[in-house]
């Protein structure tokens, strides 16, 4: 062995002695994630959301549904925490459970096209050629497609539910993570260690699970924030021109649209500010991760 | 750039026709008869039959569904869109009255949008993480994080009812025609509609600035002598190209946005008509819908490459 | 008779700014199905009587009108020195003319089968007559109509539509050709309190009064606007509305306005579900279904009290007996009478509605609950208004939410929904029920003239309907009508199709 | 340390490992404006690699150099000519047999930031290779990636940690290391130096030198400095715009030019002394592009000897010695022997 | 031994840093990228500036004009013309930006704003000092530089945008925009690096061509020792942000006196015979974040002198006896070849 090659090893060893382990980008993008405050304060925020929704079944002080004709447009007090609506529910135990329904559309439909738009999008970018071709095709199709007139003709032909305004939402959304997927991967097909993979035997499998999906996780799972918070919106603006959640199932954005009526947005704010803030805490938080994750993994903001 | 834009529009016309089966395939799947929604309840006995049967006849609904298509399709390649189920008058037409007002939103409102945008973005890039900054960011945010039907809501119950100061909806105000009351009443719907628009633009704006400040040419210019105007015109320049295409994929977003506001703000456009013709099941006008939106849609994507072109000297002059 | 109004006070053009909550597609009275255009055409066009506000029948065009002792011949007695707008004489051949549209084959007219009694109406409709010859001119001033057969409700069929149009402009035109003609698309010639001046798209309708009628009109120009009812309730507050027609929802909003009157009336129309007669023939599971429904506390809470509950598919006040079973709210009794009928609890019952009207869905909500809470096993389905027709017609439904309309100014108007012959698709009878005996009542009421023995008739045909369940029967609104301080002479209409009756008689007052 | 025998025909005779004959890469991409436009990027290029030989092939940016090398080992698929190892045509492989080579022929890339896996660990980057053809055993292969990160004079610690963690030019020596897994017979390298500073070039430099005097590899070293290829090669081939202008043994081309670009490139080379005196050839005009490159003689845009002939007639690869080692594609060659290009004062 | 050699400015140097120091903010706090960086121009003279990747080369050229980023602090002076730039305000520093210190960056591709021409930027650069120049005389002026800097046609390619220009012609255009004010001083920012060996022939060319015709002052920055050992008179050695020698090129070459300088020549596979192993420096450069508390350099020095004394203590920039800057406590030992 030569002197060069000795000392090199000294350097190394020495160099993991002396000096702080350097972090990986990974580990940086999570520091730097944990630094900075509001995304933190979003993890913090959607996660009590979330809680609160998962275990409506078990805080909720009264059945959702459950109608009382006495005590009708309530406003706030010990017993209703938030005040009846017009039927006498509990608009507490009705957030709770709108939460339960506008999360899983938001959630359920972000999670199905993300997944779907990934895969697609690994695909075309990986294979090219005509997978590409009709992969993207596809995509710009579906991109030019209105989205909210689609949902409401279905909704229309199929009779809204909760699973189809899920189903179709995630329909409609996976071509932008596609896309994103798609441009990831065909900037990483340039990398030279998925060229190096290549070259090493490394089948397309492989390359896929190991270098391509990491790889295209992080931006995807931006692209998934902000399609949480554009589903919570969507299934809000869908209430508002009937095609969304059918009462009685309570969703926050058809809890929202008692706004509709002068009378409830003027002298009942009890029925729609909690709905409204709501969504917009669930909206304001799932962008401020989405954004968290952005600057994070963004390799110009070094350190 | 010709052959290029002969390829675009090609593929265009190929997107219509799929947009085009696809939305006929679509409404026709719909559950229920038309017919049956055309014709009162309370007419009943043999007379609901001749009547069914006549109409059935006169919309060629009693035709097989594939030829139902082909008469359809047919009609569509000479501009002929069909007669409305609701009230017979041609698709085309009734599309054709509802155009300007829609336009005069949206149009109204992508502008003001960019006034807002631009300068915004381009301050909030250049003061970044400053106080200003921040500002823009939140309002931007929050903009997008609050449903506008519920501005619209709020707006009018603020601006009409409590303060007074603006018309809560309509084009005109009781037998006026006028510019001035026009103006008027488009101030909250085009400034809610604005205030989308740039609330979503603001972010691009922002980053593309940020991104065209952090280059080499601009520290180039700085290095020159040149003062911040001269700098930010350089930066402002390059970023506005890809905010060409951004504004061109946001216009669908923006149509959605004016089916709302329309639909609030008691505005006579398109948007009220789409949502009337759903809930009338007035299917030929809901395909002339979908169908004016595809061509919206793929006419902004080719105005942008267009654009694109006109403001990107790397395209207009590549060999 | 319609009391002149007062001449404007000054010279300034008057406007008043009322609510029309539907777009009007069409002026054609012969087709013509929605509210908002038969509002709009009240106005426009004039009727040869029509409703007061209880129902009773006021004369228009024609002065008066006798009716012989057999019920089966009508003679109306026009005013005199009626003019159209324009200034052309209206005349009994105007009335016959129009008449003659309506029950022409050609011309498709969907109000062409309540002319189905008149004498020569099935010669016309085969094709072998070339007019209706039941409907004739007696002079200038008097037509006659002659019945088939004995009908002493046949007035009511005439209410709300049979609109006169004027054949001196149309005469010319081919009926078949009519429907499509311009004229109804901005009529510019009629016999109503004002003349169509402009029809804005989505936007509004402006009318002007018409100075050829028959009394002074007191406003200069209305403004028929199309807005939500939202909107419409906040211009209420801006003064930027007059006259809008509320949802109970909305009253506490407008409550509190400075001169902002609200007035109400109990309305021609009324919430009922379908109950399918196939599926639950036993009248003990019908009557237990309407004992479980809280209708007063739906009629307390949903409508805030602006409603009245009704027992029986007949409304007219005159044929109701004062002994029928309310079906009181008693959840036990419901569930006793389930019992009895030996229901299966297991049985999934359907609740279909069609989604998107407030005070509708909110009542559904509560059924829901007051259901389950007796152990129905209720489910919600909620469909879009093309899917509700088929399912009427291939009895898919368990019970339907499904409101209807004027029913209350002649009992002769409830046979469609009740009796056997117009099970649907063949008639109105949504319900698919069918009693021979009940059937029997209604067409003996039918033949009688005389006002008394009538009313006894009917009143036993209310209390079968009333305990056979053939509804389950919710509630009446209150037409509820909101007037701004200037606008004077409104009397509140609980037909909200005929919100506008006395239009002629509105002015304005700053 | 071992020094190595660098006589020019040292392997002359040896068998050939790789050949290639008349090999085309051309690349046709539609460009913004639609239009289908054709790089030439590889235009006609032969040359032989000898057992245990490290043949260099130098030329500037664009010239094909990294596309003559990504054909190799099909990175790139050749337009035409013929590839053959140790005799057996490969210019169009199946999937298997294109899996079998990849134990034959490895590839080292230019950039060792990039040519890494952030997300894996050394030990995972190593056992890539050894996987792909089930190679990878439980216990044998930890160790097997120890024996290979103490080939390129890393400790086995090394095994564990992520590439970040070290520097540019122990980056590169773990990406020659995963070439090594496979015992290649051929090695191609890409540039393997220039993207580190130049002080930490010379680790890499070093450890090529040493393993090419421990084990019989052959390789080929593409590289656009002429200092790093005069250093390790023994043969080397200049390109120009796609095609081979000179070849021939290392020295003797880079001191000796006969191809007048040749001549410009190493005159356009600065010394590595300020003492050195060099007479300059500067010449006159830009790189043409390869998709549209110039008639005749590629070079005779920017040649100072060019004439007519050499717009029109395409100069062939031709030998100019005796001996046959060396070729030269020029109408006008330089004379060889000609001193003023010669390297004076160094060291 | 003489402490502070440079602590005077000559009165004759274009440009002259003292002690310029620099702190960058960073997300995790302040950085310290520059540490008391002093070094002279005289006219017409090129001084080299070497060093490793991330030792602050490219930095103290932004500092001269002070193009930092936001946040950046700067202490220490910067004389140029009797004025200290490092106290100016923007606007003066304005008007000494472009028209008396002209700046060219390393990559031709990315210095020209793309979707400008190419002779309106270098107008632009002429029109921002002269004011009151007509349209024709800026552009006289403009092909003036342009034809100076061996651009053929000039006239006609001023007309084109950047992206049809090749990437020497584009370094060109660069040095062309830096000169046309006639500055007294150019910092060159590797202006060669990303072009070919035979334009970057070209390019060096014209710099120097314009140093004897316009007898500006050039700083030229660069990794490449030998594009120094070809046009630089004077070399600046940086490591980890600080300067550890000073010699003139010659000096440099044969005999360098800081271990890194003198590892660094030795690296250099032109300076040794073919297939001779080469002097490498082992590990890698430490980062700015974490200096070591002694001279920066010590965990990689192989100079048989190093010792404890070099992780303890950091050495400064002094003169040796024999008047050779370098910041090394050896500096007056004739450092060894280590073999
Ligand atoms: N995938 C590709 N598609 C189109 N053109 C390509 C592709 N790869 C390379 N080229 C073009 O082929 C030519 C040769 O490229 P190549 O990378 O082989 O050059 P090189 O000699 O390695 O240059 P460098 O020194 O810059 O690495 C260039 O003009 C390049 O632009
Ligand atoms: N904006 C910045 N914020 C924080 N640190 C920076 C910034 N820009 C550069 N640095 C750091 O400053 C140090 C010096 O960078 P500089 O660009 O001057 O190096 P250089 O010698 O020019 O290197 P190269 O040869 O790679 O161009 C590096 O450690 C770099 O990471
Ligand atoms: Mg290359
Ligand atoms: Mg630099």
């Amino acid at each position: 062995m030569s002197l060069t090659e000795t000392a090199t090893q000294v350097v190394v060893d020495e160099e993991a002695k002396r000096l702080p382990k350097e972090l990986s980008p990974d580990q940086l993008a999570r520091r730097r994630f944990y630094r900075n405050p509001t995304a933190v304060i979003g993890v913090i925020v959607l996660a009590i959301i979330v809680l609160a929704s998962v275990l409506a079944p078990l805080i909720s002080p009264y059945d959702p549904s459950a109608i009382d004709l006495e005590s009708i447009r309530q406003p706030p007090s010990p017993e209703h925490l938030l005040g009846t609506d017009s039927t006498g529910r509990d608009v507490f135990s009705r957030l709770l459970a709108g939460g339960q329904v506008s999360l899983s559309v938001g959630f359920l439909a972000a999670i199905i096209a993300v997944t779907l738009g990934t895969l697609a999008g690994v695909l075309a970018g990986w294979f090219g050629g005509i997978t590409d071709t009709v992969i993207s095709r596809i995509v710009d199709i579906m991109l030019s497609v209105p989205a909210v007139l689609v949902i409401i003709v279905l909704a229309g032909v199929i009779g809204p539910s909760v699973p189809l305004l899920i189903g179709i939402i995630a329909l409609l959304s996976w071509p932008s993570s596609a896309r994103i997927a798609r441009g990831v991967v065909l900037s990483l097909r340039e990398e030279e260690f998925v060229q190096a993979a290549r070259v090493l035997g490394s089948r397309s499998g492989y390359i896929i699970r190991r270098h391509l999906v990491p790889g295209v996780l992080p931006p995807v799972v931006v692209s998934a924030t902000i399609l949480v918070a554009e589903a919570v919106l969507l299934e809000s603006s869908l209430s508002f021109l009937g095609a969304g959640v059918q009462p009685p199932q309570s969703s926050w954005g058809n809890m929202l649209n008692e706004a509709q009526s002068l009378t409830v947005l003027s002298s009942m704010p009890w029925l729609w500010v909690p709905a409204g803030l709501l969504i917009a805490a669930t909206v304001l938080s799932a962008m401020a991760i989405g954004d968290g994750i952005r600057d994070a993994i963004d390799p110009r903001k070094n350190k | 750039m010709l052959r290029s834009l002969t390829t675009r529009l090609s593929s265009s016309v190929l997107v219509f026709l799929l947009v085009a089966v696809g939305l006929f395939t679509l409404v026709r799947l719909a559950p229920g008869d038309p017919i049956d929604m055309m014709v009162p309840p309370e007419v009943d006995g043999a007379d609901r039959e001749a009547y069914t049967t006549a109409l059935r006849e006169k919309y060629g609904l009693d035709q097989p569904i594939f030829v139902q298509f082909f008469r359809w399709f047919g009609g569509l390649m000479v501009g002929d869109l069909g007669y409305s189920y609701s009230n017979g008058q041609p698709v085309g037409q009734l599309l054709a009255d509802r155009l300007g007002p829609t336009i005069l939103l949206m149009g109204s409102a992508l502008l003001l949008g960019l006034l807002i945008a631009i300068p915004g973005g381009v301050l909030a890039a250049v003061k970044r993480n400053s106080i200003a900054d921040y500002t823009i960011s939140t309002v931007s945010v929050v903009a997008i994080a609050v449903p506008s039907f519920f501005l619209g809501m709020l707006s009018i119950y603020i601006f009409a009812v409590r303060l007074r100061v603006l018309p809560s909806a309509g084009m005109h105000g009781s037998g006026r025609t006028d510019v001035g009351d026009l103006l008027y009443h488009m101030v909250l719907p085009v400034c809610l509609l604005g205030l989308a628009i740039a609330a979503s633009l603001i972010r691009y704006v922002r980053s593309g600035m940020m991104e065209e400040l952090s280059k080499d040419y601009v520290r180039a210019v700085v290095a020159k002598g040149a003062g911040p105007a001269r700098v930010l015109s350089h930066a402002l320049r390059n970023s506005l190209i890809p905010l060409v295409t951004v504004i061109a994929l946001s216009i669908p977003g923006v149509l959605a946005g004016a089916v709302v506001l329309e639909q609030i703000f008691a505005w006579p456009g398109m948007g009220q008509l789409a949502i009337a013709s759903l809930t009338n099941r007035d299917y030929p006008v809901l395909i002339g819908f979908g169908l004016y939106i595809a061509v919206v849609v793929l006419a902004c994507n080719l105005i942008a490459d267009l654009l694109y072109a006109v403001v990107d000297p790397r395209v207009r002059t590549a060999k | 008779s319609a009391s002149s109004a007062p001449p404007a006070e000054s010279d300034e053009p008057t406007s008043a700014n009322v609510y029309l909550y539907q777009k009007p597609v069409t002026f054609n009275p012969l087709v013509a199905g929605l509210g908002a255009e038969a509002l709009t055409m009240s106005l426009v066009y004039d009727t040869l009587y029509t409703t007061d506000p209880e129902f009773a029948y006021q004369p228009r065009l024609a002065e008066s009108w006798d009716v012989s002792d057999d019920a089966t011949e009508y003679t109306f007695h026009l005013r005199d020195g009626l003019e159209w707008s324009d200034g052309e004489p209206l005349t009994a051949d105007d009335i016959v003319y129009s008449f003659n549209l309506y029950a022409n084959p050609a011309t498709a007219s969907i109000y062409a089968s309540r002319l189905a009694g008149v004498e020569g109406y099935d010669e016309f409709k085969a094709g072998t007559a070339d007019s209706l010859s039941g409907v004739e001119a007696v002079d200038d001033q008097t037509v006659k109509i002659t019945l088939k057969a004995p009908n002493a409700g046949f007035m009511s069929l005439l209410v709300g539509s049979f609109f006169i149009l004027p054949e001196h402009v149309l005469g010319d035109v081919e009926p078949a050709a009519l429907p499509d003609d311009e004229y109804f698309t901005l009529p510019d010639v009629g016999a109503g309190p004002y003349t169509m001046k402009e029809f804005n798209v989505d936007q509004d309708v402006v009318l002007e009064k018409n100075d050829n009628y028959r009394t002074d009109v007191g406003i200069d120009t209305l403004y028929l606007k199309m807005l939500t009812s939202d909107v419409a309730t906040a211009q209420l507050a801006t003064g930027e509305m007059d006259l809008v027609q509320l949802s109970a929802l909305d009253l506490g909003a407008v409550e509190g306005l400075p001169g902002v009157t609200v007035s109400s009336k109990p309305s021609a129309g009324f919430l009922r579900l379908l109950v399918n007669f196939e599926k639950f023939p036993d009248e003990l599971v019908r009557q237990a279904f309407l004992t479980a429904i809280d209708r007063e506390g739906i009629i307390d809470g949903v409508l805030s009290g602006y409603g009245q509950p009704i027992n029986s598919t007949i409304m007219t006040p005159w044929a109701l007996p004062d002994d029928l079973d309310t079906y009181d709210y008693d959840p036990d009794r419901a569930k006793e009478l389930l019992e009895e009928a030996g229901w299966d609890f297991s049985q999934e019952v359907k609740l279909t509605w069609i989604p998107g009207t407030r005070d509708r869905d909110q009542s559904v909500e509560v059924i829901l609950e007051n259901l389950k809470a007796i152990g129905v096993n209720a489910v919600a389905n909620q469909i879009e208004s093309a899917a509700q027709l088929p399912m009427i017609e291939n009895a898919e439904y368990d019970l339907m939410v499904s409101g209807g309309g004027t029913y209350t100014t002649d009992p002769a108007a409830s046979v469609a929904p009740l009796s056997c012959a117009t099970v649907y698709p063949a008639g109105g009878n949504t319900s698919l029920f069918c009693n021979p005996e009940l059937d029997a009542l209604m067409a003996e009421g039918q033949q009688i003239a005389d006002p008394d023995e009538r009313a006894e008739v009917y009143q036993e045909a209310a209390r079968v309907d009333n305990e056979n369940v053939p509804y389950l029967w919710l509630y009446v609104p209150d037409t509820i009508w909101a007037t701004s301080e200037r606008l004077k002479g409104f009397e509140p209409h609980g037909d909200f199709t005929n919100g506008f009756w006395n239009a002629a008689d509105w002015t304005i007052s700053e | 340390m071992t020094t190595v025998n660098h006589t020019a025909t040292a392997a002359g005779d040896a068998p050939a490992v790789l050949r290639v004959e008349d090999l085309k890469v051309h690349f046709t991409s539609a460009a913004i404006n639609g239009r289908k436009r054709t790089v030439y990027a590889v235009d006609g290029v032969s040359f032989t690699v000898r057992e245990n030989e490290t043949l260099g092939i130098i030329g500037e940016s664009g010239c094909g150099k990294s596309t003559t090398g990504r054909a190799l080992v099909h990175l790139n698929d050749p337009t035409s000519g013929r590839i053959a190892f140790r005799g057996h045509d490969i210019t169009r492989p199946g999937r298997a047999e294109q899996h079998e080579l990849r134990q034959k022929m490895q590839f080292v890339f230019q950039d060792p930031q990039s040519s890494l896996n952030p997300r894996m660990t050394i030990q995972e980057i190593l056992a890539e290779p050894l996987r792909a053809f089930g190679r990878w055993k439980g216990n044998s292969g930890p160790a097997k990636a120890a024996e290979l990160l103490d080939r390129v004079g890393l400790p086995a610690t090394a095994r564990n940690r992520y590439p970040h963690e070290f520097s540019g030019g122990q980056r590169q020596r773990i990406g020659i290391a995963r070439a090594l897994a496979l015992d290649p017979e051929l090695l191609i390298l890409d540039e393997p130096v220039s993207a580190l500073d130049v002080s930490v070039q010379a680790q890499v430099l070093n450890l090529l030198m040493d393993l090419r005097a421990s084990s019989s590899l052959s390789s080929v070293m593409i590289s656009h400095d002429l200092d790093v290829i005069r250093h390790v090669s023994d043969r080397i081939v200049v390109m120009y715009l796609g095609v081979i202008v000179e070849s021939g043994p290392a020295d003797q081309v880079l001191d000796q030019p006969a191809h007048p670009y040749t001549a410009a490139l190493a005159s356009a080379t600065p010394p590595s002394s300020p003492d050195e005196v060099r007479q300059r050839i500067v010449l006159q005009g830009e790189l043409p592009s390869a998709s549209n490159p110039p008639s005749g003689c590629r070079f005779h845009t920017r040649c100072w000897r060019a004439d007519e002939v050499c717009e029109t007639v395409v100069p062939v690869l031709s030998p100019i010695d005796g001996a046959g080692v060396r070729s030269v594609a020029c109408h006008h060659p330089l004379l060889l022997g000609m001193p003023a290009m010669r390297r004076e004062g160094a060291a | 031994m003489n402490r502070m050699p440079l602590s005077t400015t000559r009165s004759d140097a274009a440009l002259s840093l003292r002690g310029v120091t620099l702190d960058l903010q960073t997300p995790s706090g302040p950085v310290r990228i520059l540490h008391d960086i002093s070094f002279d121009v005289a006219p017409g003279e090129v001084i080299g500036i070497v060093g490793e990747s991330g030792s602050g080369k490219s930095m103290t050229a932004l500092t001269v004009l002070r193009l930092l980023p936001p946040g950046a602090e700067l202490s220490g002076s910067i004389q140029f013309s009797g004025r200290d730039l490092a106290s100016l305000s923007s606007r003066e520093l304005r008007e000494v930006r472009g028209k008396h210190i002209g700046m060219v960056f390393q990559d031709p591709m990315t210095t020209l704003d793309p979707v400008v021409r190419v002779g309106a930027q270098i107008d632009e650069a002429y029109r921002i000092h002269h004011r009151r120049a007509s349209h024709a005389e800026v552009r006289r002026r403009t092909i003036e530089m342009l034809e100076l800097v061996g651009v053929p046609d000039a006239a006609q390619r001023a007309q084109q945008y950047p992206h049809q220009w090749s990437g020497g012609m584009r370094q060109r255009a660069a040095i062309a925009m830096a000169l046309v004010n006639d500055p007294a001083v150019i910092i060159a920012d590797e202006p060669t690096t990303a072009l070919d060996a035979t334009i970057q022939a070209q390019v060096l060319d014209v710099l120097m061509r314009a140093r004897d015709e316009l007898g500006v002052a050039v700083v030229l920055i660069t990794h490449d020792l030998g594009v120094i050992a070809q046009t630089a008179s004077r070399v600046v050695v940086m490591y980890a942000g600080r300067i550890v020698e000073v010699a003139s090129t010659h000096e440099l070459f044969a005999d360098s006196r800081h271990p890194y300088s003198n590892a660094l020549m030795r690296s250099q596979p032109g300076a040794h015979e073919r297939g001779e192993p080469l002097v490498a420096i082992p590990g890698r450069p430490p980062s700015m974040t974490d200096l070591p508390l002694g001279c920066a350099f010590a965990p990689r020095c192989a100079s048989p002198y190093k010792n404890d004394r070099c992780f303890a203590e950091r050495p400064e920039l002094e003169l040796s006896i024999d008047g050779r800057l370098s910041a090394c406590h050896y500096r007056d030992v004739r450092q060894e070849v280590i073999a």
